[in-house]
């Protein structure tokens, strides 16, 4: 077999895998569709406002919450909780931006 | 037409070979090609499946919530504040929410202690989040102690744990009676943390908003469609930042392939004569090269995507835990709904393989440009 | 027929290192013909080889293809007469791969791949089918019987069937002219006589060969027609032996 | 608002680009000036040999350009939730005043630089380099405009303030709206139909009549380039309309959006291909006369036709399904 047509074969058959996945993605979760809704009721019924991503500080855990100082509350020092601080800036509409 | 493929075919032949033939360099350049482009994809597509699991989720947050700001920090709101919200012309229910957080020294996590007004536990009684049940080892039935504002541990018995699928919300939540919260931080009788307001139609959110905050200055209301818009941005700024920095992975990798690409081996360099004394011309040359990093590109590109989409969705990224888990000791555990579209795999297309190919196009002419007669003078 | 006019080679022209290696070279190649090109090592043989093989461009004179259509050139097959002189490398190497064939001094068999694919190199531009040039390239490997060897790699060859193999390589895209330059300089005796019985047969084919060599056997060889004696980048003498 | 996956890969497909235009642009100005074809000169080799590289480099540069217009569309359309009153690309381009300058030169860049492959691809044929002055004339024209596309981009993107109030598309291609987009729409949708179809038909017609007899290039490459224009104007004013099946969203972008299928993708390629296949033989008609071209061009504009035709055909076939099979009537004229 010429080394060209093993090579297509590679290449179609990861085009293959993947276009699978990507199927999966968009029809295969449907049970996780459920569970979406599920949580989304969940929310509701609690009336949360804030993904629990980064539990380490207030303005971590409900950035669309805290004020505009939290991040220097936790004492007169506080450094920025790194990495999670880093991912979660404070939202662009508390940055009183024009 | 068929003249063109078999040319196509062929030369890619050659380049399949040539690659074989030199395994230790094109290997390693696999590998770290593959590399940066599982890092890059699976920053993208955890970003883009978080964000959209917040959109999902967080529909259901209340349309308006409402805080009292005290000298810029945030303070109880008086419970009279209902009354005179309620009035204000649109605004369906006004219910006041208790919350706040609690840090147990013990495992050294932080819980959001919570008064839902929906099934209220009863008193003594808590629902947790199974995040603090995994952290705290305990399940239904047992007792969890939560030390007071004074010093004394109370124990409330766990009636419930939330469901696990929704750990992304719920994960580090403690729901108690609101009789029991208010003992256990001395919240003051007619205040509460802030207040969710339920506007029924969409359009009039921003004016109902922009009322309250003219009637009680001190207040700050919130609306829905910016706690959805923070989670649109929590990632892209930072999101970008990442890929910033792994913006200078793939620049070192650029030019780590401009000097594979260059750095010919004599042998490589004999062999690129002999091709062009026995009939190959420049363009059949250049296309040899090009090959040569066509395959290596779609081979690192399809394997790094396919890593990555496994990585996130079926290890919902367990390689990044460590980095986006920072100081927190409780780390929801979440799986991901899949969502990833032509267009992300795009943007990864322009940020690995574009440069890549780019990096690859001065060296591959240079090593085409040899003499056909070269070969016959050495 | 190829006929050269005036002809000029020189590296690195208006530099400190200038070197002419052809000087003013008038030549016509007899189609069908066998000619040498006798002369010291550095009298621009070589280089007067790569010229009219279509491998490099004179830096100025005259080269012209005439006789039964260019093969490899597009619409050749109806021009007459054509001058190659500036053509751009692309047609160059076109012609290049339809009409010469090269036999080198140092064989230039690529040693990573196997002795079969190196038969079938030079025709991969082609865009023929696969199949094609792997029957083609097989007969060929047969007819100078080093079939066996078809999938070993070069470097297990010994010298005479190396040379073969370079000669099959040579005739893949079935050329109408075949270039050698100093092709038994690595052969003994039995073997330089064994490649003239195989240049003989290309003759009878009615193929066009042209050699540069100083070996006495091939410059002496009753099967040559003409006999170019060169020095220092000129001709001295150009005649057709008896 | 650099910093955002998919506008990071526009800067740098850009900056890609902008270097590698610059560099071929000045091999490109050298050659015009020092190039003489007879000479077997070091430097008229070397030269010869830079050829290569340039087309090599401009072939990927072109192509990027090319991508990168459909990713400067997508992602714009990816952050309209960015900004509040913006529904689709149109709200997130008006954002800051370079939005659809950009977008207009990626347009013109995308054209020119699909003729430039064009002219490369025929030059290439010629066995005397004959195209070689006008190509990198053309390169001249068209590499400061992809400099100054990709340094405008980088202003509308860092120019990006999410939250900034922009008006939408309705408001923007509105009826009533002054300023190109507002008139293109305010076009009359009968007249507009019948000068689409009438243009379709015309270059249909000249298409074949230039496969057969070889005659009316430049009349076919007008045809096909009016037609371009007048499906771009049409698409606002009537084809959208029945796509949305709503008398008053005039949006060229929204047609790209899921809920419609991507058939927007379908349309802009097809017409955008065409587009450049029918002017492509236009531009190739001057040079018939060239010895070395005499069978070159011919045979490539008779490959370019049937590219127009095909792609055209394709494009006027997908409106008219629209058109039929969607539940919108246009009434005797507009609505108001």
């Amino acid at each position: 077999m010429r080394k060209s047509t093993v090579f297509s074969l590679f290449t179609l058959g990861n085009a293959i895998l993947l276009a699978l996945l990507l199927l999966y993605g968009r029809y295969g979760s449907g049970e996780a569709g459920a569970v979406q809704e599920a949580s989304r009721n969940l929310v509701r019924e609690l009336q949360l406002t804030d993904l629990c991503l980064f539990t380490e500080a207030r303005y971590t855990r409900h950035p669309s919450m805290a004020d505009l100082h939290s991040a220097f509350q936790d004492h007169p020092m506080a450094l920025e909780h790194f990495p999670s601080g880093s991912m979660v800036s404070p939202p662009r509409f508390r940055r009183g931006r024009p | 037409m068929n003249r063109f493929v078999e040319r196509h075919r062929s030369i890619l032949d050659f380049a399949l070979s040539s690659l074989l033939r030199r395994k230790g360099k094109n290997i390693s350049l696999w590998v770290v090609y593959t590399l940066i482009v599982f890092l890059i994809a699976a920053i993208v597509f955890y970003t883009h499946a978080l964000k959209r699991e917040a959109a999902m989720i967080l529909q259901g947050a209340p349309d308006i919530v409402v805080q009292k700001m005290v000298a810029g920090r945030q303070d109880l709101v008086p419970v009279g504040y209902v009354g005179k919200i309620a009035a204000i012309r649109g605004v369906g229910a006004v219910r006041p929410r208790l919350w706040g957080y609690y840090y147990d020294a013990v495992t050294g996590a932080n819980y959001t202690l919570m008064a839902p007004d929906g099934s209220l536990p009863g008193p003594g009684t808590a629902d947790i989040g199974s995040g603090v049940a995994r952290t705290l080892r305990v399940v239904e039935g047992d007792f969890l102690p939560i030390r007071a504002v004074d010093g004394v541990p109370t124990l409330f018995q766990v009636r419930k744990v939330l469901p696990y699928a929704s750990e992304l919300a719920t994960s580090d939540l403690i729901l108690l009676s609101e009789d029991d919260l208010r003992a256990l931080f001395a919240f003051p009788r007619g205040f509460a943390t802030d207040l969710a307001v339920t506007v029924e139609n969409p359009a009039e959110r921003a004016t109902v908003a922009a009322k309250i905050a003219a009637q009680f200055p001190e207040s700050r209301p919130i609306l829905n469609s910016e706690i959805l818009r923070t989670y649109d941005s929590i990632f892209d700024w930072r999101g970008g930042m990442m890929v910033v920095m792994l913006g200078v992975a793939v620049f070192s990798f650029v030019i780590f392939a401009w000097d594979k690409a260059t750095g010919l081996s004599a042998e490589e360099r004999r062999e690129i004569g002999i091709l062009k004394s026995v009939g190959w011309e420049t363009g059949d040359v250049l296309l040899l090269k090009f090959w040569e990093g066509a395959a290596i590109s779609l081979a690192a590109f399809l394997c790094g995507v396919i890593l990555a989409y496994v990585q996130v969705f079926f290890f919902s990224a367990s390689l990044f835990e460590p980095a986006l888990k920072g100081w927190a000791v409780l780390y929801p555990r979440f799986k991901l709904v899949p969502d990833v579209d032509p267009y992300q795999l795009a943007v990864l297309f322009f940020l690995t393989v574009v440069p890549y190919t780019v990096a690859t196009i001065i060296p591959s002419w240079r090593a085409a440009t040899v003499d056909p007669d070269a070969a016959m003078r050495s | 027929m190829i006929a050269l006019h005036d002809v000029t080679k020189s590296f690195h022209p208006g530099k400190e290192n200038q070197f002419t290696a052809v000087r003013n070279v008038g030549l016509t190649i007899a189609p069908g013909r066998l000619t040498v090109l006798k002369g010291p090592s550095g009298s621009g043989k070589t280089t007067l080889l790569t010229l009219i093989g279509c491998m490099a461009r004179p830096t100025s004179g005259r080269i012209v293809l005439s006789g039964g259509g260019i093969a490899g050139f597009p619409g050749g097959e109806e021009i007459r007469e054509l001058e190659i002189t500036s053509l751009p490398e692309r047609f160059l190497a076109g012609i290049r791969r339809a009409t010469f064939g090269f036999i080198f001094q140092h064989f230039n068999l690529l040693r990573g791949i196997s002795v079969l694919e190196n038969v079938m190199l030079p025709a991969y531009p082609t865009g023929e089918r696969h199949g094609e040039i792997r029957r083609r390239a097989a007969e060929l490997l047969t007819v100078f019987d080093v079939a066996r060897h078809a999938h070993a790699r070069v470097d297990r060859l010994s010298g005479g069937e190396a040379q073969r193999v370079a000669i099959a390589r040579a005739l893949i895209n079935r050329p109408s002219v075949i270039v050698a330059d100093e092709p038994t300089a690595h052969l003994d005796t039995d073997l330089s006589r064994g490649f003239m019985e195989i240049v003989g047969s290309f003759k009878s084919d009615g193929k066009t060969v042209l050699i540069a060599s100083h070996d006495p056997i091939v410059c002496d060889s009753s099967r040559v027609d003409t006999v170019v004696e060169m020095r220092d980048g000129r001709i001295l003498r150009s005649g057709s032996t008896p | 608002m650099t910093l955002h996956p998919a506008v990071l890969a526009l800067l740098v497909a850009s900056l890609l680009t902008g270097g590698m235009v610059l560099y071929a642009g000045w091999y490109g100005a050298r050659i015009l000036l020092q190039w003489e074809i007879g000479s077997g000169s070091e430097r008229q080799l070397e030269l010869e040999r830079r050829t290569y590289l340039i087309s090599t480099l401009l072939s990927v540069a072109f192509v990027l350009q090319i991508l990168s217009l459909f990713l400067y569309v997508f992602t714009a359309d990816r952050l309209h939730g960015m900004f509040s009153g913006a529904m689709c690309a149109a709200g997130t381009l008006n954002v800051n005043g370079f939005g659809y300058p950009v977008l207009l030169l990626k347009i013109v860049t995308f054209l020119l630089a699909g003729l430039w492959l064009v002219v490369n691809h025929a030059d290439t044929r010629g066995y005397d380099y004959p195209l070689i002055k006008p190509k990198y004339a053309l390169l001249l024209v068209l590499g400061p405009l992809v400099l100054v596309e990709g340094y405008l981009q980088y202003r509308y993107f860092a120019g990006l303030h999410p939250d900034v109030i922009t008006s939408c598309c309705g408001s923007l291609f509105g009826q009533g709206q002054k300023g190109i987009g507002g008139d293109l729409a305010a076009l009359p949708a009968g007249p507009m139909e019948g000068a689409f179809y009438g243009g379709m038909a015309a270059t249909i017609a000249c298409g074949l009549r230039f496969r057969r007899t070889g005659r009316g290039g430049y009349l076919f490459s007008a045809a096909s380039t009016t037609t371009f224009v007048v499906a771009v104007g049409s698409i606002l004013s009537f084809i959208c309309l029945y796509i949305y099946e709503l008398p008053t969203h005039h949006c060229p972008f929204c047609i790209l959006q899921k809920e419609y299928g991507y058939v927007g993708y379908v349309l802009y390629i097809a017409l955008f291909g065409g587009g450049v296949a029918g002017m492509g033989v236009g531009v190739l008609m001057p040079f018939r006369g060239r010895a070395s071209m005499a069978r070159v061009v011919p045979a490539l504009q008779h490959r370019l036709v049937a590219a127009t035709l095909v792609l055209y055909l394709l494009f006027t076939l997908v409106v008219s399904y629209r058109m039929l099979f969607s539940s919108f009537r246009m009434t005797a004229g507009p609505t108001p």
